[in-house]
C-alpha cells in the first residue's frame, strides 16, 4: 500500500465510529500494537521536546525503507503516534518527506497536531521528516 | 450559603458554551478565571464613552479618563486595606511586578546575601530570583515543605538569618492549594529586619488580603485571575520602600523632568508606570475586585471551601487516587494523579466530555520534582462553579480512568 | 478620495459624543486613537466566547485560545513585513519594546561607548538610553535637527563613528509630525556595522511600514496609537539579535526548563514574553491592524495628507501663528503657538467648545526645550477626521484667540 | 466680609453668566486685576509645580492677615488664581486654614481644582494651606 492508501484506509476504519469514545479507545489500542523503540533509545537524542508528555522516535533504514519505533509516556499520545507512523513506517524516504497527514484531519484530530498543542506531536513530524531527509542525503552519496 | 449561584452564572456568558457538544465545565480557574458581564461591558465602555490617554491632557475626555483611572487605584488600594493609592502600582501582572522589585533590588543585593524562597513557588516567584542571584553572586535558598504540602517552619525558622536579603513565597500554592501563613512568616522575617514579598496571585480571588495586617513589605497579583482583564495586575509596596528603590522602566509619566544631561523622576506611584498606562484595564481591574466585593469574599471562601471538600470526598474514593497537596488549610485547588496514568491523558479525556482541567507542571516544575512524578491534573474554582458541576466532572473522570485502565 | 469618511465615522462610537454640549472634535490622535467597534467587539468576544490562558492548556478553549493568538502575532507579522513571526515580540507597548532593548544591551554596551538618539526624541526613546549609558559609563550623543525640524543629515554623518553601539530614533516625530528617511539612516548606520532602533510609535498608523525594506534591527510600536487597545505593543526585532540577546523579564512561558539551580529559556518569540499574555490585547491589536488593512494604509496617507495640508493652510493666515515642525515630509501632526499666548489657555478653550487638542511638551521636553518656547498646541488627525472638523476647530480657534487677545 | 460671603458673592457674579464665553472672559479679566507677585519672587521657591503652565504664589502677613500675591504664563490658569485669592488674601490664618473652596464647583470651575488636572491648581491650594499652617504655628510661637 502506498502513503495514501494507508492514510485512506484508516480514515474508513475510523468512520465507523460514532462515539468519541469508541475512537479514542481504539486509539489506545493502537498504541499499545505500536512497534516500541529499543529500551536503550530512550535516551536524550531521542527524546522529541514536547510539553507535557515525553516521546521517543527512532528510525533505521532497511532495504531502502525507513523503520520508525516509538514510544510516549501517554498513551493517548502513543496512539496517535502509532497513527502516524503506521502510514509512514515501511515507506522510502522521498514518499515520507512528502507526506502531509492530512488523514488525521478527516478523522477528527487534526488539532493534536496543531502547532499549540501540547503534546510534542509537531515537533515529532518534524523528526520524522528530518530521518527521512538525513537517509535520503545519505542515499545519494 | 448566602449566594444565589444560579444568578452568579448567568453573569459569565462564557459558562453557557458547549464544548465538544457538551456543556462546558470550566475548572482551569487556577490559571486563569472567566470574566463576568460587568468587567466585559466595562471594557466597551470606556473605549465607547471615555477613552483618552490619561495624566496629561486638558480637553474632558483624558479628564475623566484620569479621574477614573486614579479612583480605580484607589478602589483597588482599599481592596487590599493599604494606606495609600501612591502604594499602588499599575503592572501587567504578578510576573512583572515581581521583575520590577527584582530588578530594583539590584542596587540593595550584594554577594554572599541570601535570597529565601520556597520548594513550591512558581516559576515567576523563582527565576527572578535565581537570575538576580546569579547576577549579583548572591545565593538562593529554598525552603521545603513537608508531605501534606505545607511549609516546613521548623526549617524556615533555621535559614532565616542576617545574611537573608528578601524573603519571596506564595500566599497561596497554585499546584496544591495550601494556605501559607504568611501573617506568623513575615513576623518571624521582620523580626530579623527581612523585608518580605508576597506573591498573592492564587490569593486575590479566594482569600481576604489585608496588606495591613499582613505587614508585608510587597504584595503582588494579576487582575486576570480576579475576574478582571488580562495583561493589567499590582505591585503593591510599602512607601518607604517604594521610594528608596531605583525605577524600573523609563518613560511617560514617570518622568518629572528631563534633559539630555539627566533626568528627574516622578512620585509615587508614577515613578513606576513607564509608558501609557492601560487606563481600560485598570477599570477592569476594579471591576472585578467590585465584583468580588459585592458578593463578599467571606460567601465566596464558604462556597469554594464547601466546593473543595464535596470534591475531595468524592475524588477519595476513587481507586488509586493520590492528591497532592493535602493541608489542612487550602483552597479549593485540587492537584492529583491516579495510577501511573498519565495527567496528559486524563485531561485530554475530559476535554472530549467538556470538563477544562489543566494538566502538565503548572509552571512550577521544581515542586513537581520535589514529589518525582510527571505532573498533576488540577481542577481548581470559582465562585461560579457548582456541586452539580463536580458531579459531571467526576463522573466524567470516572469514564476516562476506564478507558484508560 | 476612495474612502467613505461617514461609512468610517459610524465604525467609531465615541465619535458621537458630546463634550460641553458640543460634538467632539477629536484632535488628539498623537496620544491616541479611538477604537471602532471591530477592535471593541474583538474584546468581548474573547472574553464572552473563547477567554482562556493559553500554550500549556490541553483543553480546547486554551486551544483555541492560544490558536487565536499565535494568529495575532502572524498578522502582525504580515503587517510590518516580517520575515518570520519569531520576530514579533508582544509588549504592553512602545516604552516597554525600548526599555526591554535597553536593557538586554546591558551586555553589549560598555565605557567609552556611544549611543546615538536624535533631539526629536519622546522620553521613552531618550530616558532608556540616557539611563543605560549612566549605568555603563557610556556616552548619549544627540544628533540636532534644522529650524524647519529636519534632522541634520550633516550632523549625523559626523557623530556616525566605531564607537556607536547602536542607533536610535524615531520614525515620525509626535511633535512635530516630522517622517524622517528611516532607510537612508539605517543604511548609513549598516555602513558602520551599528545597529539601528526605531521607535514607530507615531508610524505604525499613519505610513507604511516595511521593516525588511526599512533594514533596521528593531521596530517598536504600541497598539493603542494604531485603534488597537491600551498595555498592548511590538518590539519587532531581528532573529539573530534577539537569539543573542538575554532575556528581560523571568517567569511563565519563556522557560523551557528550570530547577533550583538553572534555567533553560525558551525560544523565540517565547524567550522575551514573560508572564500570561494578553491574549485578549493581541487579537485586539490584530484587529486595530485589521482596520487599518481593510481601508487601505494608502488611503489612509493620502486622506491624512489632505486634512495636514487643508488645516496648515488655513492656520497659516492666523495672525501669530508658529508652526513648530515645517518638514517637507511630515504627517498629519501640527504642533503651533499664537503669538505669546501660552498653550494651556488655548487647549482649554478649544475644549469648552468640543475640541480635543494636546497641549504641552509632548513628553519630548528637550525639543521643546531647544526650539525655547513653553509648549505647543498639537493637532493630530486620524482616518475619521474631516474637512469639517477642521473648519470647526479654526473657527473655535479664533474665537479662543479672541477671547486671549 | 468673611471668607463664606466672598465666595457667595462670586457665585452670585457668575451666576450672570449664561455662555461659557462670558464666564471664561470675565475670569480673564479678574487674573489681570490680581495683585501680581513681586518679579524678585518669581524664582523656584515660589514656583508650583504643575504640569503645564507655571504658577508663582507669596504670602506675607501683615495684622494679622495673610496678603497673597502670584502669577502664571497661563492666563486661564491666573484667573483662577484670581478667584481663590479674592477669597482667601486677607483673612486670619485659621480662617484660610478652614476654606475648602466649594465655590468653585457652584460656578462651574470645580474640575480646574481637580487632582488630575494639569494645571498645578491643587498645590497651589495646597501652598495656600501650608502658608496658613505656617502663620498660625508663628502666631502661637
Ligand atoms: C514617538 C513616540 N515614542 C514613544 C511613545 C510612547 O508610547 P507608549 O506610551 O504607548 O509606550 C510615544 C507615545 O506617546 C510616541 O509618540
Ligand atoms: C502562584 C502564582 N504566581 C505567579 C503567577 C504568574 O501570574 P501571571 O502569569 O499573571 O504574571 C501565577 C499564575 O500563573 C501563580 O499561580
Amino acid at each position: 500500500m502506498t502513503i495514501k492508501e494507508k492514510e485512506d484506509a484508516l480514515v474508513s476504519e475510523f468512520g465507523m465510529f460514532d462515539e468519541w469514545m469508541d475512537k479514542y479507545s481504539y486509539i489506545i489500542e493502537l498504541g499499545k500494537e505500536m512497534p516500541l523503540i529499543d529500551e536503550k533509545h530512550k535516551d536524550p537524542q531521542h527524546l522529541i521536546s514536547g510539553c507535557q508528555s515525553r516521546v521517543w522516535l527512532n528510525a533505521e533504514i532497511k532495504d531502502g525503507k525507513i523503520q520508525f519505533t516509538a514510544d510516549s509516556d501517554a498513551v493517548i499520545t502513543k496512539g496517535i503516534i502509532s497513527l502516524l507512523l503506521k502510514v509512514v513506517s515501511n515507506e522510502e524516504p522521498k514518499d515520507i518527506a512528502g507526506a502531509n497527514f492530512g488523514f488525521l484531519e478527516k478523522i477528527g484530530l487534526k488539532d493534536h497536531l496543531s502547532p499549540t498543542r501540547a503534546n510534542g506531536l509537531v515537533s515529532m513530524v518534524k523528526q520524522i521528516k528530518l530521518y527521512a531527509k538525513a537517509f535520503q542525503l545519505k542515499n545519494m552519496n | 450559603m448566602n449566594i444565589n449561584i444560579e444568578k452568579i452564572r448567568s453573569d459569565f456568558p462564557i459558562l453557557s458554551h458547549k464544548i465538544n457538544g457538551k456543556q462546558l465545565v470550566y475548572f482551569d480557574n487556577g490559571a486563569t478565571n472567566q470574566k463576568p458581564m460587568q468587567v466585559i461591558n466595562c471594557i466597551s465602555d470606556y473605549y465607547s464613552n471615555m477613552n483618552s490617554n490619561v495624566h496629561r491632557g486638558v480637553h474632558q475626555l483624558s479628564q475623566n479618563a484620569t479621574t477614573a483611572f486614579e479612583e480605580s487605584r484607589k478602589y483597588v488600594a482599599d481592596f487590599i486595606n493599604a494606606d495609600s493609592e501612591k502604594e499602588i502600582i499599575f503592572t501587567h501582572g504578578t510576573t512583572e511586578s515581581i521583575n520590577l522589585i527584582a530588578n530594583s533590588f539590584e542596587n540593595i543585593i550584594g554577594k554572599g546575601d541570601e535570597i529565601l524562597i520556597t520548594v513550591m513557588e512558581h516559576h515567576s516567584n523563582l527565576v527572578p530570583w535565581q537570575q538576580l542571584c546569579f547576577k549579583k553572586g548572591a545565593k538562593l535558598k529554598v525552603v521545603p515543605i513537608t508531605d501534606e504540602g505545607d511549609l516546613d517552619m521548623v526549617f524556615l525558622d533555621s535559614m532565616l538569618s542576617e545574611k537573608v536579603k528578601l524573603l519571596a513565597f506564595a500566599h497561596i500554592s497554585n499546584v496544591m492549594g495550601t494556605i501559607n501563613p504568611v501573617k506568623e512568616i513575615t513576623a518571624k522575617a521582620h523580626k530579623l529586619g527581612i523585608p518580605v514579598l508576597i506573591d498573592g496571585a492564587q490569593a486575590i480571588a479566594h482569600a481576604k488580603v489585608d496588606v495591613t495586617d499582613l505587614d508585608c513589605e510587597f504584595y503582588c497579583f494579576s487582575a486576570h485571575k480576579a475576574y478582571g482583564p488580562m495583561g493589567m495586575g499590582v505591585l503593591y509596596g510599602k512607601q518607604q520602600w517604594l521610594n528608596n528603590l531605583q525605577p524600573y522602566q523609563y518613560g511617560g509619566e514617570m518622568i518629572s523632568t528631563v534633559s539630555f544631561e539627566k533626568t528627574a523622576f516622578n512620585e509615587l506611584p508614577y515613578k513606576f508606570e513607564a509608558g501609557t498606562p492601560n487606563v481600560a484595564g485598570a477599570l477592569a481591574m476594579a471591576e472585578g475586585l467590585r465584583y468580588i466585593d459585592n458578593i463578599g469574599i467571606g460567601n465566596i471562601v464558604e462556597h469554594e471551601d464547601d466546593l473543595l471538600n464535596y470534591a475531595t470526598n468524592k475524588l477519595t474514593d476513587i481507586d488509586g487516587m493520590r492528591i497532592v497537596g493535602r493541608s489542612k488549610n487550602k483552597t479549593s485547588v485540587i492537584s492529583f494523579l491516579v495510577g501511573d496514568i498519565h495527567p496528559y491523558d486524563i485531561g485530554t479525556l475530559l476535554d472530549q466530555m467538556g470538563v477544562a482541567v489543566r494538566t502538565g507542571n503548572h509552571c512550577a516544575q521544581p515542586l513537581i520534582d520535589n514529589f518525582c512524578i510527571p505532573g498533576t491534573v488540577r481542577a481548581s474554582f470559582a465562585i461560579y462553579n457548582s456541586r452539580e458541576e463536580i458531579d459531571y466532572f467526576i463522573g466524567a473522570l470516572k469514564k476516562s480512568l476506564a478507558m484508560l485502565a
